[in-house]
């Protein structure tokens, strides 16, 4: 969202100079024609009157016509065309306040076909905006779209175009029209050229358009340009795939790794451990809904405000039910299946009577929408978040198991219980929190899966066998082999998915497991010497 | 310092104790000696905590233990050298010795000197998982996890078996040691009767869940009193 | 005082609950007003409501239960194709009536079973057409979870699309588990697959939860509506529920209704579900589907003057319902309905802005032309034919065989 | 005659006998009260109950095959499922291939499924399915062949203990997948279903349905007797000690990998069975029945039921389902809280499940420790052979 | 009582390697019933075996003594196959190469162990512990029709008698007291009737009247066995009146007779102390 921010502010900048540059002869022009969307007869109406305010040429237009792209652009009961502003009603050439805000406005209908005919208009019209952003995404917005008509005004603007990179920028748009329209064979070559000095998937979709019609030896000369870019492409490629196995890693690490507690360090068969997971993420939900409702100036905020609650919030029915269930269990791990599989199904079923059996929207705050790019690869914001969140919360776990005193004791309770109560430990107590530990941990991990997965009542379902394989991969017990194993098996899927499917390439990483754990009957980071025989 | 009344014990059906009477000095070595299965380990499970006897009471320092959880009466003052050692083998030697701070305020949060120049094979130790260690080596790290503890009374249940000759004797020596020197209280389980005999300033017999005998170290030459203890 | 016992067979647990409980909610809705009008043959309506626990053998048993347990007339049920399949056997055998609502594969027409959700001929085919026709869409990614649905409808769609002259390599087809979650490399196969100089969408059947992370995830990778334009089968009102839907404005869903008609009906029935069930839930097409199919039922019952299901099978044929789009739908001799197709663009408010509308109605139909082998077959219970798999060509029922 | 010898070893605990004698009396008893009573009298069983009390039986097979490894060797199997599904779909191949000309496409060969999806011939594993022995073959030789490699190679490497338990469910939860994908042959999604007969019996007719519960109600007897005869034997203790201390065993000269997978197979091939017998009387067998959260109810029926007693897993897994499918009629939003709260009372109040409970009632005396995993305080180290 | 053909592979092609120093001569290993050599083991850098050689003849009985992580244990888990050696020969009836076999393999050639902290089979009676360890078949599909048969009760009845449980003969073992459970593993250590006995620590926890008898019970056992005995207590070790090795640090620190091992000052040092 910044990114449009950013934009938008520009466009107005932009607009401003303009307007003082240019005598507002044009302005009634521009006006007439904005009116006529409050006629204009279903969606080719809207077509024609944009194409109308493109061939006036004035970027005075550029406002309605971004307002009409976002669903801003209504008209009033009595016929007139405004933009629907947070308080107001504005004009849509100046932009100043036209009226108080009424009801019964009425929306300027579009499609997407009119969509991508605004953005275009809009392009055409900022060529010579006065922020070179604007410029810029205006001459790719060009090249994508590869316009014959476009050449003029692009060349023209190029000409007087001062910034090198907008300059080469728009002289890739050039080439992209060039080579959609021209019959030169010079010029088409030299536009191969400078197309595929761009290097890029966009740069590839040109060639590839152009490679489909071409014949003879323009055809080599873009299977050239073709070759450039893919091989180029398929090395960002292999460092994407890496990136979405870490990514993918991550989230299967933090699924994991209240677990890796409960069940690796505890001995605990915790069924409940998806549930746990689930209430941290409708715990994101319930924070987000009276954000919403009562401070919506926070949302940006929400995930802050709910990851202690979360922790706070599963913590608590794991403490729960480490008090009411399973202390009563020690000694009998395997009953502990038993038991959090029914705290499973009743956490379920109260989350469904609850909150319903739909799907509830947990929306990403402003700094976890989004991508950015890196070279070629496209890195979403909620993911690097995501992973940057996976190893903060496995350093932290670390330190607080192998180096707090708490930790120490948590490690003696679960090795031997009468032992560590001679020694003067309150095993019950230690066990009561570090129950509530790892589902605390579980719970924030809802908080961040609740960002790219949907959050209803059988979240948890999805992610408790995934866990189970991911903590026993790396080794019972060891923080090192979940973290490790997580990301193991996030890589190897994400390698193995292009070329097996996704299916076919889940069913190679279960068999990888079992064959695995043949090798290594303890798992990756398996506990040695006598004490483990 | 701790006296056991009339203490019976049960596991499920079986009764494993029967009306045991035993007391242990302040700052005294008290010996309890008995074959096996004759319950000595049962009685020791009866006043750490550990199994809650089914009859009779079991007061230290004045106050009776009643149904107090076994870490309160170890923060209480009681610790304990288990027979079988039960060391925590996934934590190293260090780790097994700091597991005795919990009941400790932190300024007490230190591990004595002497634990070290008892054995000081654990200080080369101090970073191996103690799971590894030889049957030997546990016993020794049992001792010391129980003393970072500094109770007032430890219980020891056959310390020596496994041990070898030489570290016997330093037990019995550091036996002494922490009676002379610290004052602490001891209730020794041991088989090894001229061990007993050197260290007891009182010695208790058992068998078949019952006293049998009471009397000073001495007593032990008494071969009515041997008779107990064979076969 | 007797009743007449509607059976409500839908998932109130386990995965399909997401879909499948607002059906049952909407289904005591209308039990409840047609009980203030007066009830059927004077006569109060009773719902009895089990639940199959998204668990296919259980549907069996549930109906069973239903049907001989419980005494039921009618069943309005099922989601998931394989929950139909499952209770087929079981209508069939105790002569019971089930109405299914959900758009599914075809390939089949029960003699017991009305089916009111859309054939693929109503949905798909024309989501296609209006892609190809108003967007210039010359390159299709046919996404959906793998089985039987959309492996139907993508294989009805190649042939379709290649009949319409696609080259075949312009279609990529790939399938996905169910419950996927990690969209990542897809959608970056689905852009790298649209870079090709083609406008490019995807054509998704893609089911229940995965939807919400891939198109938090098309969303995240801003793959952008007037880029690369998805036309969903699967996704409606409800599931867009779960989601912040501004990043998706403009993906397209085909249905036979949305939320958004303009249609007094339409506000009537919103209205009335606002009041029965709550402020914030919506309506989606298999709520209209048994909106339909209850109403049919109704209209046939009456005519029939019995609950007796041969009565009742005999005189659904032809009867005709408003559908709240503001038309009619008729059930047809194949026990399939006419429908309006209808093609919704996403709204940032989570609901669709209609962009297309069929000219007139679109009756389903059974068996897809597109298929080599059910070609040649129709459906037509009506007497004399009373068959589900009439070949035309061999002009014998038994499907294609002998 | 070694054989008799064998399961006479079975008989000799009277709980055994009883149970085999209650359940085939059962066998009779609910075709006899669907058949021979009229639907007037109250102790008519309605014909949809029959299928439906059959479905319990086969869940009791499984939940006694599982038993068998869990109960006396240890093996926590999460994929239990599995074995049970492949004697299903075993079965249900051969089903579908009786359906014949009658699908609706009326393909003579090809099921409906492969016709749809432009199959043009049979895959060669669908061979020989036609026959009917060929089928009951496979139904026992798929399970346990699978069985047999998984464990083969397990027990060899000795993977044990939960690794055991999670690479099972590992192995269920790929071949849920595998089945699914349409292009394996099996149907996908919608697995297998619209069985018309069997042998050339209508299988929608009373009569089959009765002799199909009947002849459920007698494999499970002689599933429970060849279980009883097995743990009683010498090999039984075997089991258990290689459960206890399987280290141990090894240094008195046993080989605890083929001790476990003999075990490991029979109840693989037993779950097999009650997968065979479930199909026809629930009609349809679908890879949903590979899903992990079955094989975990298998086990849940089991720990309710009461681990290590060969007669309590059944009661267990008839209580639950029973339980299960009054609760969906009767509460059918809340039967969730119904069963988590069964379960959870269960645990905490009947430790060694219904037959600890039916034992204490009967005033014997509990065998106090259950296994290794009762005894030991320690789960992640548990010391066994030595120091 | 059958007696069950081990399979005893051929020794290996190759001849072994030239002998090293100090070590006795091959040709020697033919009349040996163990025979370790140059033996090392290390866990993470830590040397518990280091260049270790052993030899016991036929029908003799050791003593082995040495202090507290010498590596007497760590030796018997080497020549039961628990721990496979890093280098070192280990042969068995002089050309069995031990190293190259699993546990079950070395003990169905019989050698049996008794472990240092008692291990039984916890949820088994006393009379089905001594049952399981009844030398005979090894294998599961036979063991399904076993029969309990008479000389098999009479062995176990003796057994009990030796071990003096008979009381308990049908309770759980997880019953018995610490002293009792190291009765019963001796016990089925007697059952198995191996042709090396390898007992550790036998009396750790026994009376000086028990030590005593069981010092006697070796001494018979020895008779038509081979026994090594891990033991701390010297006057058992006296009692026991055979030829004693004493470890340190891995390997062999001194041998020969008690009183002349006892006298060593290395010994003393590290063992005995003053
Ligand atoms: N957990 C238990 N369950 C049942 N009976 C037990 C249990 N522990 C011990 N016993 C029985 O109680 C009696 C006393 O056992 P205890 O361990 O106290 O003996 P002990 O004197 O310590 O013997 P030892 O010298 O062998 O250690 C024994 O007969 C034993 O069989
Ligand atoms: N698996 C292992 N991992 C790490 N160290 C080991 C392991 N096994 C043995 N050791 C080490 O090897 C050394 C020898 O141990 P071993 O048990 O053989 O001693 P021991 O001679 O039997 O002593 P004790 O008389 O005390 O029983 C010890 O220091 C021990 O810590
Ligand atoms: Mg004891
Ligand atoms: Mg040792």
């Amino acid at each position: 969202m910044p990114l449009l921010r950013i934009l938008a502010l520009a466009v107005t900048l932009a607009l401003g100079a303009l307007a003082a540059e240019r005598a507002s002869a044009d302005e009634a022009q521009v006006s007439a024609a904005i009116q006529k969307f409050a006629t204009a007869d279903g969606f080719s109406g809207v077509e024609a009157t944009i194409q109308e305010l493109g061939a006036i040429g004035d970027p005075l237009a550029v406002r309605a016509l971004r307002a009409l792209g976002e669903n801003e652009l209504k008209v009033t009961p009595d016929g007139a065309v405004v933009i629907e502003g947070a308080d107001a009603l504005l004009d849509p050439v100046t932009g100043e306040t036209v009226a108080e805000k009424g009801p019964r406005l009425e929306r300027i209908r579009i499609k997407n076909s009119i969509r991508s005919m605004i953005d275009e208009t809009i392009s055409a019209l900022t060529l010579r905006a006065a922020d070179p952003v604007v410029r810029m995404s205006a001459a790719d917005t060009i090249f994508a779209a590869a316009d014959p008509e476009q050449l003029e005004p692009v060349q023209a603007a190029l000409a007087a175009e001062q910034d090198p990179d907008v300059r080469r920028r728009l002289e890739q748009a050039v080439a992209a029209i060039q080579l959609a329209s021209s019959d030169d064979p010079e010029i088409i070559r030299a536009s191969i050229e400078v197309i595929s000095q761009r290097g890029d998937q966009a740069a590839l979709g040109v060639l590839l358009g152009y490679r489909n019609q071409a014949t003879g030896e323009m055809a080599d000369a873009a299977d050239e340009g073709i070759e450039a870019i893919e091989t180029r492409l398929a090395m960002w490629q292999a460092g994407q795939n890496i990136w979405y196995g870490i990514s993918l890693g991550s989230v299967l690490f933090l699924a994991a790794i209240g677990l890796a507690i409960t069940f690796g360090v505890m001995g605990v068969i915790n069924m409940a451990h998806g549930e746990m997971v689930m209430l941290g993420a409708y715990t994101t939900f319930v924070v987000q809904e009276t954000i919403r409702n009562s401070f919506p100036w926070l949302f940006d905020w929400s995930l802050l405000i709910a990851l202690p609650l979360a922790f706070l919030v599963a913590g608590f029915v794991g403490l729960i039910m480490e008090r009411g269930i399973i202390r009563h269990l020690y000694g009998r791990p395997l009953e502990t299946l038993l038991a959090t599989w029914g705290v499973s199904l009743i956490l379920q079923q109260a989350v469904r009577t609850i909150f319903g059996p739909n799907n509830r929207e947990v929306g990403n705050p402003s700094w976890m929408s989004g991508a950015f790019e890196l070279g070629e690869m496209s890195i979403t914001w909620s993911r690097l978040w995501i992973v940057c969140f996976a190893l903060f919360v496995f350093v932290a776990l670390l330190f607080a198991i192998n180096r707090s005193s708490l930790g120490l004791q948590m490690r003696a309770v679960t090795q031997n219980r009468r032992m560590a109560s001679a020694m003067g430990i309150r095993t019950p107590w230690v066990d009561a929190l570090t129950f509530a530990l790892g589902s605390g941990i579980a719970g924030i991990a809802g908080v961040a899966l609740s960002q790219i997965d949907n959050v209803s009542p059988n979240l948890g379902r999805g992610y408790i066998i995934d866990s189970f394989m991911v903590v026993v991969f790396g080794g019972v017990g060891n923080l090192w082999g979940t973290l490790v194993g997580g990301l193991t098996l996030g890589v190897a899927n994400k390698f193995l998915e292009p070329y097996a499917g996704a299916v076919l390439g889940k069913i190679l990483i279960l068999v990888f497991i079992i064959l695995f754990i043949q090798r290594r009957p303890r798992g990756l980071f398996a506990l040695k010497g006598r004490a483990v025989e | 310092m701790l006296t056991v009344e009339n203490v019976t014990l049960h596991y499920g059906a079986a009764q494993a104790l029967r009306g045991v009477n035993l007391t242990v000095e302040q700052g005294k070595i008290t010996c309890l000696l008995g074959r096996n299965g004759v319950g000595k380990t049962s009685l020791i499970r009866s006043i750490v905590g550990q199994h809650p006897p089914s009859g009779g009471s079991i007061t230290f320092e004045g106050t009776a233990l009643g149904k107090r959880s076994s870490h309160d009466r170890a923060r209480a003052g009681i610790g304990l050298v288990p027979q079988g050692r039960e060391i925590f083998p996934l934590l190293t030697v260090k780790e097994n010795l700091q597991t005795g701070y919990a009941g400790l305020p932190s300024k007490d949060r230190t591990i004595p000197d002497y634990v070290f120049e008892l054995f000081p094979i654990l200080k080369t130790m101090l970073h191996r998982r103690g799971g590894d260690l030889s049957g030997g080596q546990q016993q020794q790290l049992a001792i010391g996890r129980a003393l970072v503890m500094r109770p007032k009374l430890i219980a020891f249940d056959e310390p020596t078996e496994g041990i070898q000759p030489s570290i016997i004797k330093d037990i019995g020596r550091a036996i002494q040691f922490l009676r002379d020197e610290h004052g602490l209280t001891i209730l020794l389980i041991e088989q090894y009767l001229d061990f007993c005999r050197e260290l007891a300033d009182h010695i208790y017999i058992m068998d078949r869940g019952e006293i049998v005998h009471s009397g000073p170290a001495e007593s032990l030459d008494d071969p009515e009193v041997r008779r107990h203890l064979t076969v | 005082q007797e009743t007449i016992k509607v059976g409500i067979l839908h998932s109130l647990s386990g995965t399909m609950a997401i879909s499948e409980t607002t059906l049952k909610d909407v289904m005591l809705m209308l039990i409840e007003e047609q009980n203030k009008k007066g009830g059927l043959l004077g006569k109060q309506l009773e719902a009895v409501v089990v639940d199959p626990a998204s668990d296919w053998p259980l549907f069996a048993e549930k109906a069973r239960e239903l049907i001989s347990g419980n005494g039921v007339d009618v069943v309005f049920g099922c989601w998931t194709s394989v929950s139909r399949k499952s209770v087929l056997p079981v209508f069939e055998e105790l002569n019971s009536i089930l109405f299914y609502p959900v758009q599914y594969e075809g390939e089949e027409s029960q003699r017991n079973v009305f089916y009111t959700g859309a054939a693929p001929n109503q949905q798909a085919i024309p989501a296609v057409d209006y892609l190809m026709n108003e967007e210039g869409v010359e390159r299709w990614v046919l996404a959906g979870t793998d089985y039987v649905y959309p492996r139907t409808t993508n294989k009805i769609l190649e042939a379709y699309l290649q009949a319409k002259g696609v080259a075949p390599e312009d279609i990529m087809i790939n399938y996905t588990p169910f419950g996927h979650a990690d969209w990542q490399t897809i959608v970056s196969d689905i852009k790298a697959f649209g870079s090709a100089g083609k406008k490019t969408a995807v054509v998704s059947t893609i089911n229940g939860d995965a939807n919400v992370p891939f198109y938090k995830e098309l969303g995240n990778q801003g793959v952008a509506a007037t880029d690369i334009p998805v036309v969903a089968f699967s996704v409606g009102e409800e599931e867009l529920a779960g989601l912040d839907t501004a990043p998706l404005e403009g993906h397209l869903a085909a249905w036979n209704y949305f939320q958004s008609v303009e249609a007094d009906v339409n506000a009537e029935f919103i209205e009335a579900w606002k009041t029965f069930a709550g402020a914030e839930r919506v309506t989606n097409d298999p709520m209209e589907a048994h909106y339909i199919g209850f109403n049919m039922w109704l209209k046939a019952v009456e005519a029939a003057g019995t609950t007796d299901a041969d009565a009742v099978i005999d005189s659904l044929i032809g009867v005709t319902v408003p559908n709240l789009s503001g038309g009619y739908s008729a059930m047809m001799p194949n026990h399939h309905i006419t429908k309006p197709v209808l093609i919704g663009e996403i709204m940032d408010d989570g609901q669709f802005s209609i962009v297309y509308e069929t000219p007139g109605l679109v009756p389903g139909d059974a068996w897809s032309d597109f298929l080599p082998d059910s070609k040649d077959l129709i459906s037509d219970w009506r007497k004399p034919m009373e068959c589900g798999n009439f070949n035309v060509a061999t002009g014998k029922c038994g499907g294609k065989g002998s | 005659m070694i054989l008799g010898r064998f399961l006479a070893g079975g008989l000799k605990s009277p709980v055994i006998l009883i149970s085999m004698l209650v359940i085939l009396g059962i066998g009779v008893l609910v075709p006899v009260l669907n058949l021979a009573v009229p639907p007037s009298s109250p102790f008519h069983v309605a014909d949809h109950l029959v299928p439906l009390y059959g479905k319990y039986l086969c869940y009791g097979m499984a939940a006694l095959a599982l038993d068998l490894v869990w109960g006396y060797c240890g093996i926590l199997s999460l994929g239990h499922g599995a074995f049970f599904a492949l004697g299903g779909y075993a079965m249900g191949m051969h089903l579908m291939r009786e359906i014949g000309t009658r699908g609706v496409y009326g393909d003579p060969i090809l099921p409906d499924f492969m016709v749809f999806l432009n199959w043009k011939e049979l895959p060669w594993f669908w061979y020989g399915f036609d026959s009917f022995l060929f089928a009951c073959l496979m139904v026992m030789l798929v399970p346990g062949l699978l069985a047999f490699i998984f464990g083969w190679f397990a027990f060899r490497s000795r993977v044990t203990g939960v690794y055991l338990s999670i690479i099972t469910q590992a192995m269920t939860y790929a071949l849920l997948l595998a089945f699914f994908r349409n292009d394996m042959g099996f149907g996908g999604n919608n697995g297998l279903t619209d069985f018309k007969d069997v042998l050339g019996y209508d299988l929608q007719s009373g009569q089959v349905r009765s002799a199909l519960f009947f002849l459920t109600a007698f494999f499970l007897a002689l599933n429970l007797l060849i279980a009883a005869a097995i743990t009683g034997s010498k090999y039984g203790k075997i089991l258990r000690a290689v459960r206890d201390a399987e280290a141990r065993t090894r240094f008195l000269g046993y080989r605890p990998e083929n001790i476990k997978l003999f075990a490991w197979v029979v109840s693989a091939v037993m779950a097999g069975i009650a997968g065979a017998l479930y199909v026809p009387q629930v009609g349809i067998i679908n890879p949903g029945e590979f899903a992990p959260a079955n094989s975990i109810e298998m086990v849940v029926w089991t720990a309710v039921g009461g681990r290590g007693t060969l007669v309590g897993p059944i009661g267990g897994a008839v209580l639950v389902n029973a339980a299960k499918s009054w609760f969906t009629g009767v509460l059918p939003e809340y039967w969730l809280f119904a069963l988590g709260g069964l379960f959870i009372l269960t645990t905490l109040f009947l430790p060694e499940g219904v037959a600890g409970l039916i034992r204490k009632a009967f005033g014997r005396r509990a065998k106090a420790p259950k296994g290794k995993d009762e005894e030991t305080d320690q789960p992640v180290a548990d010391a066994t052979a030595g120091e | 009582m059958t007696e069950i053909p081990v399979k005893i592979p051929a020794e290996p092609k190759s001849a072994p390697k030239a002998p090293p120093k100090h070590a006795p001569v091959p040709s020697a290993r033919k009349d040996t019933l163990l025979y370790l050599d140059g033996v090392s083991r290390s866990f993470d850098g830590f040397k518990a075996i280091n260049e270790l050689s052993f030899v016991l003849m036929k029908g003799e009985m050791r003593a082995i003594i040495g202090p507290n992580g010498a590596g007497k244990t760590t030796m018997m888990d080497i020549i039961t196959g628990k721990t496979r050696p890093d280098k070192g020969d280990v042969f068995f009836m002089g050309d069995v190469d031990l190293t190259k076999h699993d546990e079950p393999t070395i003990a169905q050639m019989g050698i049996g162990r008794k472990f240092q902290k008692p291990t039984v089979f916890e949820t088994q009676t006393v009379a089905d512990n001594l049952l399981l360890s009844l030398k005979g078949e090894r294998r599961g599909i036979p063991a399904l029709f076993y029969r309990s048969n008479k000389p098999d009760r009479q062995r176990i009845d003796e057994i009990l008698e030796v071990i003096r449980l008979e009381r308990r003969r049908n309770e759980l073992a997880a019953f018995l007291s610490h002293g009792q459970k190291q009765w019963l593993e001796i016990g089925m250590l007697l059952a198995q009737d191996p042709k090396l006995l390898l007992v550790d620590e036998p009396v750790a926890g026994m009376t000086d009247a028990e030590t005593e008898e069981t010092a006697r019970l070796l001494r018979d056992i020895a008779v038509d066995h081979s026994v090594v005995v891990v033991e701390h207590d010297m006057g058992f070790v006296r009692d026991l009146g055979v030829k004693v090795t004493c470890l340190h640090e891995g390997h062999v620190l001194s041998e020969g007779s008690l009183d002349h091992v006892s006298a060593d000052p290395q010994v003393i040092e590290v063992y005995l102390g003053r």
